[in-house]
């Protein structure tokens, strides 16, 4: 059971959060200008890493702020948390 | 070495069981194979065997990690069925179908593949309309099933609670009868026993570190007990294909979760079908040794834990309560997790890559164990021919640049 | 009738209370404080199951968790439970339990054949038999799960309720042993929130047999006075009856407390268990260690016992469990049962050692007692029917290899055994410490931990009274400063006591070929025996993990808690490789199983599996007989049947009532959102995929939200407020998922968008009146709107009031008829829908639900996202293009129509059917095909997503998904359904009724 | 105003009257005001709008809450507060803000109907809270002045403990109350 750090509210019960995926995928801005692969690149492909992993988080039941975290995919260990648009 | 049968059961009973053959060998890896296999799963052992079996190549090693069958193979919910929506997969798991039917004959291994029919259950007027289309389109492409109603359930099913008032009434069901379970660690030694009977080596605690390529060509593989060469390399790593993907220099639309399951103590036979329900959330069967096998969705975060949460097993024991009261003073004795590859559209990924001689076959994600005779044997085609067989054409990673997903969350549901 | 082995004094039973109990239906007694497995071993049972394979009589082993073989089925009816481990099962008035897994009786079992052929079934003898002939496998199944299992589940529902706990502490401490105590002590005294648990009924574990002194007073003195010192502390709980089951990660442990299991069924009231969930800064784990049990020759006849055991029986329990015993170790700790057994007047026949000189002060102090103590032998035998009644000694090599020399025979009718001890590490193993084998000790030691946690005591190897409190002290004072408290307590006192080396002994050497001789058991429960394991590593299953799983090794209620290590042993052995690279297998929760009930808590049932969402109306639809439908956790009103009707008749009248007059609709369930700021517009054009810019105020527009996918997620229909103000509707099912995606694009991806967004959904209540009246009814009850056709047009909105109270009204229609939806705030709801009932008495208003709502918009080809669409279908493939701006560059999803599937012209697309009869209605989900008599697979064409017999219409109407669908029109298609019927239909376009919309803009 | 008695609390169908001896006292507060406020602190503007209509500046310290008046303001997020009123004044107060605010970036909703407000006091309160709320609720960490959203159960809520010690208040949505009402119902059995 994860204790998360929401950057804005403190540590609370993973219960509270949903998850949203891998983090820094920022949407092509002009996405008409990308090939069907590029734009699947952008839809579906994952690093999907074992280890270190950036990840967003929403505060589902607490503040619904959405925030990256650093988090191990093996130990589940989150090594940091930091506000959308920061640098962890 | 010898066949499986009650005679030579009773013929080694006399010699006081000293004389078994190992059901596999242990060699140690040669320099160059002329393909491998990566991942001593289930759907890779079945690659092995039937590329031995099927298409004749026989110098082939399989690379397991670990121990084979201690991946989603040693620790998955053992359901078959394959009453799937869309005709691509519906035909990809029939063939596996129908594999299963006989497997324990053509692998002298008792699977104990146990046809005791798999339910689906429906809770809202939407579930009874997906599981209608579903059921319809599975007759119309040749695979059993009906819809029943929630007093036939009941009927086959005496402990379940189809009382009307209660939160998400039963409405009905898609019933298959040939759906049903087996024993999932013997279909991965079934599959070594015979893969090493036609030659294969099967080559465990060797870990892949890297892929070998040359001008855009698969040339072999670095792992944990040296380099070993092959022109082709099928990777069937499940959880881990995306480690994979990275050590070629691709990306997969993989994600890997946390994908719980848990026992109960063993009791006597009071649950002789397969029940699963998307709304509610959970499915349940009784295993041959008598305990309860009892499962429901992924963890939602990233993980290669072979763990989850908690609360995921607190409702998941919830949803089962639910569905059957009178299991409320059974026990729990264990929980585990294994680590699901989840495609974008719950479908696998079987086919080429962006680099020759090296081929996929993963995204099974929650539900792949009921496809392992077919997946090795469309795979064995893939691999032994370079080019995939028309069943596992469709789900090629192109797909998600054109477009053509096949989504089968409807009947992937609640994870299986 | 049944013997007394009860001692004439001592022990913890209350002698005043005599509980009586019955065991395969024969009565007992025994004494409040007993468990049941003391209370049989009182009355001279040792026998009390079969195993699970051979069905070989089995007898009481431990006196704890780690029981395989004591296991029974308590009481019947709705309070019977399967499987309880007579070791922990604490005795109440009219207990009754029976054995499992034997049939007709327990001395006469039937199955107890399997012990004839047990030869025929090694381990794995399945995978290699009952393969032909092929269709006999169901049959051979049956009987294998008929053999299968040990107790009976219920078959009533559960009379009990059970509780959950979330707790937070800065230490919790598992394991109230001396240990446990100490720490918790010590954090205790510094003022630190501790939780300790202990699974057993008292504190003190192991220690309650001891005649030890804790600072100058008896061992049990001293765990009282600390037991109450904690109690008094404020911010300290104590849970007793409580096993921590499981150690997740970020040091969160459950833990089942049980609160009535120990009483008469009469006196049982409220919860049964409680699970807590509890967050800990710090953990301590004082879980103790258990005794290994020795691995020879028919070792599992009843009568053998841990060491141990017996000795917590004679001094906890006051129990003989024999007169006459031989001990067996091939360590030190049990010379001390061998002195508790003759305080308690068992005649010791001798003490067997397998080492080869044992001359540690207790050894010494045995021996000068006048017990018979056999260095360098072992036990290789036993004999007896259901009980032990005489073992077999033989020398035994030092190097613990072989055994030589002559066998005497020894009689006796209790061999207490001890093969040295395992630390109980699951949980710190949960917790993430790999487990590390430690050669000198001959055990596992808990590992370097991963979280914050330590173990002490006899959890940590360590064995002795005086270095376990040490630790446990120092532990307490670590974790209290970790959590800022001062604390520096002493460790409590107690004299040292050396013991010599352990001579590991995993199997004693058979004197019979390999394979051959009696069976010697590694797990009693699942029938394992060293031969099992031999042959597993000859067939190639030589990973522990493979063994586990070939042989069924510690797959039982007991997890392996006795045999796992044993077992390691021997394969260690029989592969020639170190225990600490043969491994253990992986610990999992739980650490001894858990009621489902338990797990589940309060979370059960019709109104607390999942939240029930009620609307403002609700109570009014109850009084109005309404059937209620689920969507998403909402209740909403499916029809209002009256006089019996049928779903059916019920649907057609409320249908031609809301065409031909009034009928109203409960529409508060839709998600609605609102999107404020300067920059709304132009996020909406990102959102939906029309226009917004132009939208004026006051107005409304429908729209479609697509997935990046380009596929249709979500629609509805949102109004221009004011110029920076929208609010917006959402499927009812769609609203939370809505509103954390756009969240998401604002929060995450235009981070510079003025924009705020807030769900309303649960502020208003809306009542959508419909239909050729609807115009008279809201404008009797609303003032201050202008209801004339021409100033408030289709998609208008405006504000008005009835009465005092403010109220929008919006002009839209979901069903082709000249509709307003009325919205209030929700404290009024009920309030304005008795206004509206009131006011549309005189035109007949007819409340419907969503089954009239999905009839009357079928009717006008209005598509239900989630029926109409699966996740596969674009706004396109609905026919509705229109609704996609032509003129924006990008909006969510708009890129993904360009992609070659997307662009397909054979896609499956939303058509209109008309059956050929029209009172045939096309079930929904029926496949279409071209051709019904084509061979199998059948080839098909699409499929029917909504359909219903329309009153209005006079026929049935349908939508299907039909491949190309759009350029099929007038074709024909069928609908084969499973009774063999074939239903044809013509494909239409979706619009049925009211073509050219005249209605909805009267 | 309308008539009071028109409206319907969300709780109508339940009553916390007769719970078991030991149980909390809960008590619905029905029909106070609740204002969604959003808007920037960065922005001065904002800041001092709502101090002239509140008469305080809103907390930017996570999870605590104000009190001015008759007015309590909770933190919600980072630019989201909950404003509760007295009865019947949550239009009056948006109103005023909303011309305060005209041209600021702010957002000013009412949802006086969308929540309503239990308070739960007695010795076994915090208890009674825990049984389905992972938050820690402990005094030493969970002070007056302090709020949390979090959830309880399968629902989410708001809750502060109460100034005087004796208990919590926690706001819940309307269409969740009769589940969360229910729940607590049914726990109560323990604290016989
Ligand atoms: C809890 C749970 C319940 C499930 N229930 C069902 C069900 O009821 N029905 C169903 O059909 N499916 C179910 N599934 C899914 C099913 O288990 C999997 O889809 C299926 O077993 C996958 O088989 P596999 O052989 O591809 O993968 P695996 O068995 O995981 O095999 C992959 C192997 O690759 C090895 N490997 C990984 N990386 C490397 C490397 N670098 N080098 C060498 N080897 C490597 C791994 O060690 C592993 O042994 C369930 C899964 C889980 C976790
Ligand atoms: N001489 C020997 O060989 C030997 C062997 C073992 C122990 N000992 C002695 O016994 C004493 C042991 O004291 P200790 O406190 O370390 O251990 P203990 O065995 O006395 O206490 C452990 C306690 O933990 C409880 N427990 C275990 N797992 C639990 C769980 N999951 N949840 C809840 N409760 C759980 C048990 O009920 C028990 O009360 C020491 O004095 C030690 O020297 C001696
Ligand atoms: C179908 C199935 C049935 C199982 N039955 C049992 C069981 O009866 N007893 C048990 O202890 N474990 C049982 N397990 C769980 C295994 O012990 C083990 O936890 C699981 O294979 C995952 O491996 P791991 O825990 O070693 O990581 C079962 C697993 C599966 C997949
Ligand atoms: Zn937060």
């Amino acid at each position: 059971m994860l204790l998360i750090e929401c950057p804005y509210c403190g540590e609370r019960d993973e219960t509270e959060f949903s998850y949203a995926g891998e983090a820094h995928i920022a949407r092509p801005l002009e996405t008409e200008k990308l090939n069907d692969a590029e734009w699947a690149d952008y839809l579906f492909m994952r690093k999907n890493p074992k280890g270190a992993h950036r990840e967003q988080w929403l505060h589902a039941a607490g503040c619904r702020r959405y925030f990256n975290a650093e988090r191990d995919t093996v130990n589940y260990k989150v090594k940091s948390t930091y506000k959308i648009g920061e640098q962890s | 070495m010898s066949k499986y049968s009650i005679f030579s059961l009773a013929r080694n009973a006399m010699s006081y069981h000293q004389n078994w053959a190992a059901a596999w060998r242990s060699p140690e890896p040669k320099q160059q194979y002329d393909a491998i296999i990566i991942g001593g799963g289930g759907h890779g052992l079945a690659t092995a065997y039937y590329m031995a079996k099927e298409h004749g190549m026989t110098n082939i090693a399989v690379l397991e990690k670990g121990w084979i069958g201690g991946g989603n193979t040693g620790r998955n919910t053992t359901i078959v069925r394959s009453n799937y929506l869309w005709d691509e997969s519906a035909h990809l798991y029939e063939k596996s179908m129908k594999l299963w039917e006989g497997l324990s004959q053509d692998l002298n291994y008792n699977v104990m593949f146990s046809q005791r029919g798999v339910y689906n259950l429906g809770h809202t007027l939407q579930d009874m309309r997906d599981i209608q289309r579903r059921v319809n389109a599975n007759r119309l492409n040749g695979i059993d099933g009906h819809v029943v109603s929630a007093q036939e359930i009941k009927a086959a099913i005496p402990h379940i609670n189809i009382d009307q008032g209660c939160r998400y009434p039963i409405l009905g069901a898609s019933f298959q009868p040939r759906g049903g379970v087996a024993r999932h660690d013997a279909v991965a030694w079934g599959f070594a026993r015979g893969a090493d009977r036609r030659g294969v080596d099967i080559i465990q605690n060797c870990e892949v570190t890297s892929i070998l390529q040359e001008n855009g060509m698969v040339t072999g593989v670095e792992t944990s007990r040296g380099k070993i060469m092959a022109p082709k390399v099928g990777v069937v790593v499940a959880g881990h294909c995306s480690v994979l993907a990275d050590m070629a220099g691709f990306r997969m639309p993989i994600e890997s979760h946390p994908l719980q399951a848990l026992v109960s103590e063993p009791i006597k036979p009071i649950l002789d079908t397969v029940v699963m329900s998307n709304a509610v959330h959970g499915y349940v069967s009784q295993s041959d040794k008598g305990d309860l096998v009892i499962g429901a969705g992924i963890d939602s975060y990233n993980g290669y834990g072979q763990r989850g949460s908690f609360s995921g097993i607190e409702h998941t024991v919830s949803a089962i309560v639910e569905l059957f009261p009178i299991f409320s003073r059974v026990r729990m004795n264990r929980q585990w997790g294994g680590i699901v590859d989840t495609a974008p559209d719950a479908c696998p990924i079987i086919g080429n890559t962006p680099v020759k001689g090296l081929y996929f076959n993963c995204g099974w994600g929650t539900g792949g164990f009921k496809a392992t005779p077919g997946s090795g044997w469309v795979f064995a085609h893939n691999v032994a021919t370079g080019e995939p067989h028309e069943l596992n054409r469709p789900f090629a990673l192109d797909r998600f640049v054109t477009g053509h997903l096949i989504d089968e969350h409807g009947a992937a549901g609640v994870a299986h | 009738m049944s013997k007394n082995y009860r001692l004439a004094e001592g022990g913890r039973i209350n002698r005043e209370h005599t509980v009586n109990f019955q065991f395969n239906g024969k009565s007992y007694s025994g004494f409040a404080g007993d468990t049941l497995a003391s209370a049989l071993l009182a009355n001279g049972v040792h026998m009390v199951g079969r195993s699970w394979k051979y069905h070989r009589p089995r007898g009481i082993l431990s006196a704890g968790a780690e029981e395989p073989n004591a296991i029974f089925q308590l009481e019947k009816g709705k309070y019977t439970v399967p499987n309880a481990r007579g070791t922990q099962v604490e005795l109440y008035d009219n207990l009754d339990a029976s054995s499992v897994n034997c049939w007709p009786s327990l001395d006469f079992d039937l199955m107890s054949i399997n012990s004839k052929f047990a030869r025929m079934m090694p381990a794995g003898f399945y995978y290699k038999t009952f393969m032909w002939p092929k269709s006999m496998w169901m049959k051979y199944e049956h009987f294998i799960r008929k053999a299968s299992g040990l107790g009976e589940s219920p078959r009533q529902n559960d009379p009990d309720r059970y509780e959950h706990a979330h707790a937070h502490c800065d230490l919790l401490v598992v394991g109230g042993g001396i240990a446990g105590l100490t720490a918790a002590l010590a954090a205790g005294r510094a003022g630190a929130r501790v939780m300790l648990v202990d699974e057993q009924a008292e504190f003190g574990g192991l220690t309650l047999n001891s005649h030890a002194q804790i600072e100058g007073k008896s061992a049990s003195q001293w765990i009282e006075d600390t037991v109450a010192e904690l109690q008094a502390m404020e911010e300290v709980t104590l849970l007793n009856r409580a096993t921590a089951f499981g150690y997740h990660d970020y040091n969160f442990l459950t833990v089942n407390q049980r609160l009535t299991d120990h009483l008469p069924l009469s006196e049982r009231k409220s919860g049964r268990e409680k699970v807590w969930q509890i967050r800990a800064h710090q953990v301590v784990l004082a879980t103790g260690a258990a005794e290994r049990p020795l691995v020879f020759a028919n070792n599992d006849r009843p009568g053998v016992m841990l060491a141990s055991a017996v000795s917590t029986y004679v001094n906890r329990y006051a129990v003989k469990p024999g007169n006459r015993v031989v001990i067996f170790t091939n360590n030190d700790s049990a010379y001390q049962t061998a002195l508790d057994c003759k305080a308690a007047g068992i005649e010791i026949a001798v003490v067997v050692d397998a080492r080869a000189q044992s001359s540690s002060e207790l050894a010494n102090t045995v021996r000068s007692a006048g017990i018979e103590v056999l260095n360098g032998s072992a036990v290789v035998d036993t004999s007896g029917g259901k009980h032990v009644s005489s073992v077999k000694v033989m020398n035994l090599a030092a190097d613990g290899k072989s055994v030589s020399g002559s066998v005497k025979n020894i009689s006796c009718d209790l061999l207490a055994v001890s093969s040295g001890w395992s630390p109980v590490v699951h949980l710190s193993s949960q917790s993430g410490a790999k487990a590390i084998w430690n050669d000198d000790q001959a055990m596992f030691l808990p590992g370097t931990p991963t979280q914050a946690q330590v173990s002490v005591g006899a959890a940590n190897g360590t064995l002795d009274l005086k270095n376990s409190l040490h630790q446990a002290a120092l532990a307490g004072n670590a974790a209290a400063k970790a959590c800022g408290f001062d604390s520096d307590m002493a460790a409590p006192s107690a004299e040292a006591l050396a013991s010599e080396a352990i001579l590991p002994l995993w199997q004693v050497p058979s004197i019979h070929a390999s394979g051959r001789g009696p069976k010697a058991f590694v797990d009693m429960q699942n029938d394992v025996g060293v031969a099992d394991i031999q042959l597993a590593a000859r067939e190639g299953f030589h990973s522990v993990e493979h063994v586990k799983r070939y042989t069924a090794m510690g797959f039982g209620t007991d997890q392996g808690k006795l045999g796992n290590i044993n077992g390691m042993g021997v394969l260690a052995q029989t592969l020639g490789q170190s225990i600490a690279e043969t491994g253990t297998t992986t610990y999992r929760p739980n650490y001894t199983p858990v009621s489902f009930g338990a797990i589940a808590g309060q979370n059960l049932g019709d109104e607390l599996f999942d939240p029930v969402r009620k609307t403002a109306m609700h109570a009014w639809h109850e009084e109005n007989g309404a059937e209620f439908e689920n969507v998403g956790q909402w209740k909403r009103p499916w029809y209002y049947p009256r006089n019996g009707e049928s779903l059916d008749e019920a649907v057609n009248r409320e249908c031609l009532a809301t065409r031909e007059s009034v009928g109203i609709l409960d529409a508060s369930t839709l998600g609605k959102i609102e999107v404020v700021g300067r920059d709304a517009a132009k996020f909406l054009e990102m959102i939906y995929t029309n226009n917004w810019m132009k939208l004026e105020v006051g107005k409304a527009r429908y729209g479609f939200m697509l997935g990046e996918d380009g596929m249709v997620m979500d629609d509805g229909v949102t109004v221009r407020i004011a110029e920076n103000h929208f609010y917006m509707h959402t499927t009812t099912g769609g609203a939370a998922g809505v509103l954390a995606w756009m969240e998401r694009w604002l929060q995450t991806e235009w981070p510079e968008l003025e924009v705020f967004l807030t769900s309303v959904t649960d502020h208003w209540a809306t009542a959508a009146v419909v239909g050729p009246n609807s115009r008279r009814v809201v404008s009797a009850v609303c003032d201050g709107i202008d209801f004339s056709a021409d100033n408030f047009k289709f998609m208008d909105s405006r504000v008005g009031k009835i009465g005092d109270l403010e109220c929008r009204v919006n002009r839209i229609s979901f069903s082709g008829e000249l509709a307003y939806e009325v919205n209030v705030p929700a404290n009024y709801g009920r309030y304005m829908w008795e206004e509206l009932m009131q006011a549309g008495a005189e035109y007949n208003i007819t409340p419907y639900g969503t089954e009239t709502m999905h009839v009357l918009r079928a009717e006008k080809g209005y598509v239900i996202v989630g029926q109409d669409t699966d996740g596969s279908v674009t706004v396109e493939d609905l026919g509705m293009s229109w609704a996609l701006s032509k003129t924006k560059t990008d909006y969510i999803g708009k890129r993904s129509l360009n992609r070659p599937d997307t662009l397909r012209k054979d896609r499956k697309q939303l058509v209109g059917l008309v059956t050929e009869d029209p009172k045939t209605v096309i079930p929904e989900g029926a496949q279409l095909v071209d051709n019904p008599g084509a061979p199998m697979p059948v080839p098909m064409a699409g499929h029917v997503s909504s359909s219903y017999y329309s009153a209005c219409c006079g026929h049935s109407i349908a939508m299907a998904l039909v491949k190309g669908g759009h350029h099929r029109t007038g074709e024909t298609v069928y609908a084969p359904l499973a009774n063999d019927r074939v239903i044809k239909a013509t494909i239409t376009d979706t619009n049925f009724y009211d073509k050219e919309g005249a209605k909805a803009n009267a | 105003m309308p008539d009071l008695f028109q409206q319907h609390s969300p709780l109508v169908q339940i009553d916390f009257g007769e719970l078991q001896d030991n149980a909390p006292t809960i008590e619905e507060t029905p029909f106070l005001g609740y204002l969604n406020l959003r808007g920037k602190t960065s922005n001065m503007a904002f800041v001092a709008a709502v101090l002239k209509v509140l008469g305080v500046e809103p907390p930017t310290t996570a999870n605590t809450m104000v009190e001015s008046g008759d007015y309590r303001i909770y933190w919600l997020g980072p630019d989201e507060w909950l404003v509760i009123t007295p009865t019947g004044q949550a239009g009056k107060v948006q109103s005023e803000l909303n011309a305060e605010l005209k041209d600021v970036f702010s957002s000013i909703v009412d949802n006086s109907s969308g929540l309503t407000l239990l308070k739960i006091t007695g010795e076994n309160a915090t208890k009674l809270l825990n049984r389905d709320c992972p938050l820690d609720l402990h005094p030493w960490v969970f002070k007056p002045g302090q709020c949390a959203q979090t959830r309880f159960a399968k629902a989410g809520m708001t809750i502060a403990p109460l100034r005087d010690g004796s208990g919590f208040e926690i706001i819940i949505r309307r269409s969740f109350a009769d589940y969360i009402g229910l729940w607590m119902q049914d726990a109560c059995v323990e604290f016989e």
